[in-house]
């Protein structure tokens, strides 16, 4: 037994500076793309507030800027920040939704193949390695483009999201469910468990009352991980076509339409909505890492 | 061995299947392609009568038989826009993207491995968490973003590197490789680079988190106290149980780099199956997406059979095991 | 002892220290003095937390950072150990000094086999070629006592034993050697027939070699077996130290005293264990005797007659490969055992690790379903071929303790909660009010505050969480607790308490106990009846005191002599 | 008219230059690429265009887009239903042979096999037969007007070749036949295919053996197809490419600006406009009455439209916005037709308060987004503009793969349609197809169900008149009531925007065709 660990374990209490800057980034993010409502200029999803006549007006900064217009309008007149912070929301609202629905999925089959093991076990494990099969990104591209076909109202604002967050969460619910799996493997084998079943508990609740708060610990940390990774992956379906309609766009979507404007000297359209899905990933992901290596029960000293 | 093989086989079969039912969803909804195989102004006759040649007027089971028993002959059709044998179109292309991927892979590995290392050795040092910082970007910048971006620095600014395409190619049989001119490898930096940026900031992370979990092993502890050099015990014993997982991980990326290459050689123009699957995705060309599909399903169960039978070579646990 | 030659280890004064987050110290080892001459083995004991493993790492330069040496020094065959840089001049790690840690399974590189791992220190620091360094090492594989040592040699770790995989680990500490070795724990993993083994070796190794071994152990039993001088220590500082045999028969700390006194004995039985400040009595006493009132219905009877009957028990564990689709292999774990337990008495079920013991503890838990065989209570079988759904009394009657106090209480849920969990289950409490009362009881039983019931099982020691363990098994009001290995994670002292408390118990409500322990001195005691395993299949059968007194099957006879004890120690009775 | 009349000076400049026999190679891309060299097994313009470096038609069109000989010096009907061609003396295919009637004849067979992709093209013509080794005969259904500008998109094939390589028959997809045709390119044209690989690039060099005298001074032709906008820009400006076509109009600016870089633009014949409904009722107002079948409300829908703005801001002031159906080089074209309703929010307003809708009503606009230049872009103004004139537009816009399968099965609302009248470049596509209602071959894009018995009529008589002057009195009514009618809300011409490193001189045509055969570089 290691008499070292007391001393390194009151070590790891409190995050360094960065992470809560990090943390408090993406707070902000987050709170502006909630609270666009209240908080943006001017409501870039009606289409009746824009005009076209406004469109390319470089940010108020700038020369050429406008003040009504401090990050400058998109290529249809609307108010790029405006623009930005539904952008945003809707942006996170997909990445949020898949991870919670990936989450949701895997934390469920995960209890489930750990904790009876054998048959249903396998069958799962087994549709997982088919999923995991297809890569992420083939995967959400197919799911939406069949979502489309099958429901022409897919593309629209209310449905795009749904059908996004769909399309994203069908491969990432099996990381959950492998990690919950693992850990429930190793909570099941654990003697506390082992207690309850000797009380008698029926399986559903030794999972859910028992087992599932001990392995969220790791679930938590992969959804901080896959929440940057889901925006992401709805950029590029974005880019790739099947994003969010023109008319409700995302960051990713904004993104892609800034794109086309790279060479043209229009830099702003790309630039602020790129710079802040990059910040939004990075908070994040810096947040998670840090939980990750704070909740690895590996990096921690052994007891 | 032979039993891994064999139980892989098996799962491989499953996944096909999976994927020969997916792909044929997609036959039924993706798209149409009668409209863009039929001229501005051809009747609604003429677009019924293709429509039927193409058997897209039949029910689903009887669509269904059809595709598995020619997909089952090997027979995976003639692409609707290029009228060739599909076999053909994906042969053709699969040298680029292999290429593409085996690149970004040795670009990920070389640099994501030591760097990751180095983080874990000096976990607070300088130079770790700039590392660190900048992967981090790495995975948080969309790919055609980053594509665009060494674009405009590269191509545009300064000149150096070629824009798009696989510049000269050597054809050696019916593989064509990029890797034997001055022009083809010039040509793979900027896309293999735009590839590999994640998947290296992944397995650097990776390294770097397994090898902390490693150097705190007693096994580590034994070798310290058995006095053996420090750079011994880093790179040769504790790297070798670091990267076990960075095996499995390193499998699965492929796949997922074939994926993404989608993004990459649309950015960059490279004449791979990525883009012969956007370019068929935007036609409807029905039978090379469910070629690609089902190609890259294959491929998926090929390298993961690779990955165990290599866990298997390097882990003797598991070669004891399946021995 | 040559006395030209100088100690191969001298620690004098010496204290080491952990800076800690929030900007304080904690002192790991205090003013830490001793000497080990050459040939000369030094035990360092004490519970955990007492700072002995620290000290190894001290002197093997390996203190885990930030910790490091305040003051003090360390003197390895006369240099002086550089406290910043952990070593001494002429001195190097690997080739003067030999380490052996504790798990054999962890020590070894799996990816390696043993001729790379053992070769290797003798390339770096002999310089020797790959030819001579592979002669060298079959010598040492021979050495050690490892049958077939050139094949083993090609052998990864997992192709070995645990003993023999601990024998590569002293014969790769061996492999330049050192003057001194650094064992720690090194038989702690092992079963005591293996432990035997090792402990010889060690001895031979200080005998023959002239090697100084700095043993770093908590078993008493091993100290007096080995060990030519020993020094206790108690958080970090050193209560006594002295020849063996001095320090064991006639311990002056009082510290010492209460250690040694715990050390469960197996040449006699005590009426309870001697214990450094023993709880007071009335409240527990008290409480345990209102769960004697409600948890014993009119039916029951402790009459000694048969409560549990194992009738011809099989358990087969199928292991899975760990590739998915390859057959695994087909186990007997119990191979056809039968046993009867008695209301009242305490049966133990002693044998070494993979005996099966804790597999027959699991049937009767209803954790495990048998293979065949059945196992009937008071009568009614509750455990069968294709498992058998235990209802209602018949569940409640059969509880559990386990072996790990940390893992044995979910450390997401109040006390509280865990302990009203079958109160509440079983509906023994008309309201939930009642039930925490009843909860309180039960805290108060074992020796408890009643408010360690708000909290969570982070604030309990592992003495105290196997109290609580205990608590909840007592919860359901059961006739028999199934013991497995209550103990065998605790220190001496606070194994003491608990046994006592378990004693204690059971003479206040007259439970059955089914304890398994792979210890005999534990088992002798606690046991009325025992029963001893191998492989699987029972060996013996018999009354405590008639078993220990006169063992029948030679296996027992083996393991009995095995034991290392404290009435057998080094220098008074040689142990050949 | 001054641009053409400096390209012309340049080409003749070209062709005194083209002399000299020093290595001249123009690389150029397009975001797509040829699809197969087989003519017959597409209907794709862009191959189309491409392949017609490879081959000649028995008819080609000449600088001015005229028809003019090509393999066949003259021709006559010899009856109301029968064409006789005088064919060309002393071609040669590219692999040596001599180009006879009996290449015409086996061309025309295997274009008119039923798997023939591209055998609409040629819909009327029933046969080709061999008078003499060089005179043919083509016999039409009855009296067909536009024989000729059909025959210009016919490329004609070397029988021998077809023989040898199993080709005489074309690709098949339905019974799985693939022809040698579809990689290998055998013709008489300007320019001879070096290599071929999909994506990456299609080579071509000089044929020294064409039969007609070089316009062009190119010893050898690169194209690389970049479909992302960007990269293709890119490559032009970091000058790996001598010219790129289109050019994303966004990036005009910035090329035009670039020093070494000019951008060369032109009116496209292709007319974008916006397909209305008219059935019972709207998707997007199920049970309720169909307001566009009210002109008034159509005529406010094209009045809420700023055209203006969407030219400046969308298309760059590279559009030419249209009040007609057709665009001016296009027979059937006139000016009284090409009168727009201009824009006025107040009386689009007032236009549906007369209708009964005076808070208007809601609509579903939908679009492609990868097939016109900028259609999402302008979909999303027009949107916004209709959103507040008081129609409230719901849009969607989708890739073109679903997007034309639902167009056709009539899905749409009000959906945006572009028309270019090709292949035989001529205002009767537009009746035939966009006005004339689904029957008879007739109506085979009008998904709209728009129908008008004048146009009826008027179709079905154009359709075999062979006097011109009358034949084009009839488009021009025709459309004209398409116009009064608001059958279509015209939007603009699409632009041709090319841009070209300085030293390259290419002729752009409203066909959209890329003629490198009239290019000369520096």
């Amino acid at each position: 037994m290691n008499t070292l660990a007391s001393p390194n374990l009151i070590m790891r209490i409190g995050a360094p500076i960065s992470v809560m800057l990090a943390a408090l980034l993406a707070l902000v993010i987050v709170g502006c793309a909630l609270l666009a409502g209240w908080l943006a200029p001017y409501d870039p999803t009606d289409l009746s507030t824009f005009e076209l006549i406004n469109a390319e007006i470089p940010p108020a900064f700038t020369a050429d800027g406008d003040s009504r217009f401090l990050l400058g309008t998109d290529n249809q007149g609307r108010d790029l920040l405006s623009a930005m912070m539904y952008g945003a929301r809707v942006s996170i609202a997909i990445g949020g939704g898949a991870v919670l629905l990936a989450a949701s999925i895997g934390v469920f089959l995960g209890l489930i193949a750990g904790y009876f093991g054998g048959r249903i076990d396998a069958l799962i494990m087994r549709i997982g390695d088919v999923i995991l099969s297809f890569p992420t990104i083939l995967l959400a591209l197919l799911v939406s483009g069949i979502a489309r076909a099958l429901f022409p109202q897919a593309g629209t604002a209310e449905w795009a999201p749904l059908i996004l967050i769909c399309a994203i969460a069908i491969h990432e619910w099996v990381q959950y469910a492998r990690t919950v799996r693992a850990a429930t493997m190793v909570e099941t084998a654990k003697d506390y468990v082992k207690a309850v079943k000797v009380i008698g508990l029926p399986g559903r609740r030794i999972m859910l009352r028992h087992i599932l708060p001990n392995v969220m610990g790791p679930v938590l940390v992969i959804a901080t991980i896959n929440l940057a990774a889901a925006v992401l992956t709805e950029a590029t379906l974005s880019f790739l076509g099947v994003g969010m309609p023109p008319t409700y766009p995302s960051l990713g979507t904004l993104i892609r339409i800034g794109n086309e404007f790279v060479f043209s000297g229009i830099w702003w359209i790309a630039l602020f909505p790129a710079l802040t899905l990059v910040l939004l990933v990075l908070a994040v992901n810096v947040v998670g890492d840090w939980l990750r290596d704070r909740f690895n029960p590996k990096l921690r000293v052994k007891r | 061995m032979f039993k891994v093989i064999l139980s892989r086989i098996g799962q491989a079969a499953l996944v096909m299947l999976v994927v020969s039912a997916v792909s044929f969803v997609m036959f039924r909804y993706v798209g149409d392609p009668v409209a863009s195989m039929s001229r501005e102004n051809a009747p609604i006759e003429e677009k019924q009568a293709l429509r039927r040649s193409l058997g897209l007027d039949q029910s689903f089971v009887v669509q269904y038989g059809g595709f598995l028993k020619r997909t089952l002959s090997g027979d995976l059709g003639i692409s609707y826009r290029n009228q060739r044998p599909v076999t053909e179109l994906i042969a053709e292309r699969l040298p680029a993207t292999m290429e593409l991927v085996i690149v970004a892979t040795f670009l990920s590995l070389a640099l994501g491995i030591p760097l990751g290392v180095l983080c874990a050795l000096r976990p607070s040092g300088a130079a770790a968490r700039l590392v660190q910082a900048v992967s981090l970007i790495g995975i948080s910048t969309p790919t055609f973003v980053t594509g665009i971006v060494l674009i405009l620095v590269f191509a545009v600014t300064l000149g150096w590197l070629p824009s798009f395409g696989r510049g000269q190619v050597v054809e050696i049989g019916w593989w064509s490789t990029g890797f034997l001119t001055w022009s083809g490898l010039k040509s793979l930096i900027l896309p293999g680079i735009t590839l590999a940026l994640y998947q290296l900031t992944l397995i650097m992370r990776l390294v770097r988190s397994e090898m902390i979990d490693v150097l705190s092993t007693d096994y580590i502890r034994f070798a310290k106290a058995r006095g053996l050099p420090m750079r011994y015990i880093h790179f040769r014993l504790a790297l070798r149980n670091a990267l076990m997982p960075v095996i499995t991980v390193t499998g699965l990326q492929i796949g997922s780099l074939i994926a993404f290459a989608i993004v990459t050689e649309t950015v960059f123009q490279w004449p791979g199956m990525g883009l012969l699957f956007i370019q068929a995705v935007s036609f409807a060309d029905i039978p090379v997406m469910a070629a690609y599909l089902l190609f890259v399903g294959l491929l998926f169960v090929i390298i993961n059979t690779i990955v165990d039978i290599l866990y298997a070579v390097v882990d003797p646990r598991l070669r004891a095991r399946s021995a | 002892m040559s006395n030209r030659q100088p100690p191969v280890l001298e620690i004098d004064n010496l204290r080491v220290e952990y800076p800690l987050a929030n900007g304080g110290l904690f002192t790991a080892v205090e003013n830490a003095s001793l000497i080990i001459q050459p040939g000369e083995i030094h035990a360092l004991v004490g519970e955990s937390g007492a700072g002995k493993t620290t000290i190894g790492n001290a002197v093997m330069g390996l203190l885990e950072k930030p910790g490091r040496i305040a003051s003090g020094s360390i003197h390895i065959g006369g240099k002086l150990l550089d406290p910043t840089s952990g070593s001494a001049d002429g001195v190097v790690l690997g080739r003067d000094v030999g380490a052996v840690f504790q798990d054999p399974m962890t020590s070894l590189n799996p990816l390696f086999t043993v001729e790379s791992q053992l070769t290797e220190t003798l390339r770096t620091h002999l310089k020797m070629d790959r030819a001579a360094s592979r002669v060298r090492a079959l010598e040492l594989m021979k050495a050690v006592g490892i049958p077939e040592p050139e094949r083993r040699l090609k052998a990864y770790p997992h192709q070995l034993s645990g003993g023999q995989r601990q024998r590569v680990v002293i014969a790769a500490a061996l492999s330049c050697d050192p003057t001194l070795v650094v064992a720690d724990e090194p038989t702690t993993a092992l079963d005591v027939s293996v432990q035997a083994q090792i402990l010889k070796l060690l001895r031979d190794l200080a005998d023959n070699r002239r090697i100084g071994i700095l043993l770093v152990t908590h078993n008493m039993g091993v100290v007096a077996q080995i060990a030519d001088r020993v020094t206790i220590m108690h958080r970090g500082k050193v209560v006594e130290s002295g020849p063996t045999a001095e320090v064991l028969r006639h311990p002056k700390a009082e510290y010492a005293k209460a250690l040694i006194g715990a050390v469960p004995r197996i040449d006699m039985r005590l009426d309870r264990f001697p214990v450094v400040g023993e709880e007071a009595k009335g409240r527990a006493a008290d409480a345990r005797e209102a769960i004697r009132a409600k948890a014993f219905r009119a039916d029951a009877t402790i009459d000694g007659s048969e409560i549990l009957s194992v009738e011809n028990l099989c358990v087969d564990y199928v292991t899975s490969g760990l590739i998915p689709g390859s057959k695994g292999h087909r186990f007997r774990a119990v191979d056809n055992v039968s046993f009867k337990v008695r209301s009242g008495e305490v049966f133990g079920l002693v044998g070494e690790s993979g005996c099966g013991k804790t597999t027959i503890a699991n049937v009767v838990a209803g954790l495990v379903k048998p293979t065949s065989g059945r196992v009937l209570y008071q009568g009614k079988p509750v455990a069968g071929e294709g498992g058998i759904r235990r209802v209602g009394p018949l569940r409640q009657a059969i509880q559990m303790i386990f072996q790990d106090p940390y893992s044995s209480l979910n450390s997401r849920i109040r006390i509280g909660s865990i302990l009203a969990e079958p109160i509440l289950f079983y509906r023994l409490a008309p309201s939930r009010a009642e039930a925490e009362s009843d909860v309180a009881q039960l805290i108060e039983a074992v020796g408890l505050d009643a408010d360690s019931a708000g909290r969570y099982a982070h604030a309990f020691s592992g003495g105290q969480r196997q109290r609580l363990s205990i608590a909840r098994a007592l919860g359901a009001r059961p006739r028999l607790i199934v013991c497995d290995e209550p103990t065998s994670s605790l220190d001496v002292s606070v194994q003491a308490q608990i046994l006592n408390l378990l004693k204690d118990l059971r003479d206040a409500t007259g439970l059955t106990l089914l304890l398994i322990s792979h210890d005999l001195a534990v088992v002798r005691q606690m046991c009325d009846r025992i029963a001893v395993m191998k492989s699987g299949k029972l060996v013996e059968e018999a009354a405590a005191e008639a078993l220990f007194q006169s063992p029948q099957h030679p296996y027992t006879q083996e393991l009995l002599s095995l034991v290392p004890t404290l009435d057998r120690i080094r220098g008074e009775t040689e142990v050949a | 008219m001054n641009i053409k009349l400096a390209v012309t000076l340049s080409v003749a400049a070209g062709a005194l230059m083209s002399a000299s026999a020093e290595a001249k190679t123009l690389r150029w891309s397009s975001p797509t690429d040829v699809t197969t060299l087989d003519p017959y097994a597409h209907t794709e313009s862009f191959t189309t265009s491409m392949l017609h470096h490879v081959f000649d038609p028995l008819v080609r069109r000449g600088r001015t887009l005229e028809l003019e000989p090509a393999l066949a010096v003259s021709w006559k009907n010899v009856k109301p239903d029968t064409w006789r061609f005088e064919l060309r003396r002393d071609v040669k295919f590219h692999n040596g042979n001599p180009f006879t009637a009996d290449d015409v004849v086996a061309s025309f067979a295997r274009l008119l096999d039923p798997g023939a992709r591209a055998r609409g093209n040629i819909a009327t013509v029933r046969k080709a037969e061999k008078v003499d080794d060089f005179t043919v005969d083509i016999v039409t259904d009855g009296p067909y007007p536009l024989l000729l500008n059909d025959l210009a998109g016919v490329y004609i094939l070397d029988k021998e070749w077809m023989e040898a390589n199993g080709a005489l028959k074309p690709g098949n997809i339905a019974t799985g036949v693939t022809t040698a045709a579809s990689t290998t390119a055998v013709g008489t044209g300007p320019f001879k295919v070096e290599s071929y690989k999909p994506d990456a690039g299609t080579n071509f060099v000089v044929n020294p053996d064409w039969w007609d005298k070089p316009q062009h001074n190119l010893t050898r032709i690169e194209f690389k197809p970049v479909k992302s906008d960007a990269t293709r820009v890119a490559a032009l400006l970091s000058g790996e490419l001598d010219l790129i076509a289109p050019a994303p109009l966004q990036d005009l600016g910035r090329i035009g600006s670039a020093s070494g870089f000019k951008v060369i633009e032109e009116p496209s014949l292709r007319l974008i406009m916006l397909s209305l409904n008219f059935r019972p009722e709207l998707k997007a107002m199920p049970g309720q009455k169909n307001p566009l079948l009210d002109p008034k409300v159509r005529q406010a829908m094209w009045h809420a439209i700023d055209m203006e703005t969407i030219k400046k801001r969308v298309m760059r002031d590279k559009s030419r916005n249209t009040g007609t159906l057709v665009a001016p080089p296009v027979p059937g074209y006139a000016k009284e037709n090409d009168a727009i309703l201009a824009y006025d929010t107040n009386r689009a307003k007032a236009l549906l308060a007369e209708a009964g809708y005076p808070n208007g009503f809601k609509v579903k606009l939908n679009c492609p987004n990868d097939r016109y230049i900028n259609d999402e872009q302008t979909c999303v103004a027009i949107a916004a503009m209709w959103t507040r004139a008081g129609i409230q537009t719901e849009l969607q816009t989708e890739s073109r793969a679903t997007y034309f399968p639902r167009q056709d099965r009539g899905e749409f609302d009000v959906s945006m349609v572009g028309w270019a009248t090709l292949p035989p470049m001529d205002g009767f596509s537009v009746l035939s197809s966009l006005l004339a209602a689904q029957k008879d071959g007739h109506g085979g894009s009008n998904s709209s169900t728009y129908t008008n018995p004048k146009i009826e009529e008027l179709t079905r008589k154009s359709a075999s008149e062979l006097d011109e002057t009358k034949r084009r009195g009839m488009l021009v009514e025709a459309l004209k009531v398409a116009h009064d009618d608001v059958a279509y809300i015209p939007l603009h011409q699409q632009p041709v925007a090319w841009a070209v490193r300085d030293g390259v001189d290419v002729p752009q045509f409203p066909d959209e065709y890329v003629r490198l055969w009239f290019a000369t570089i520096k």
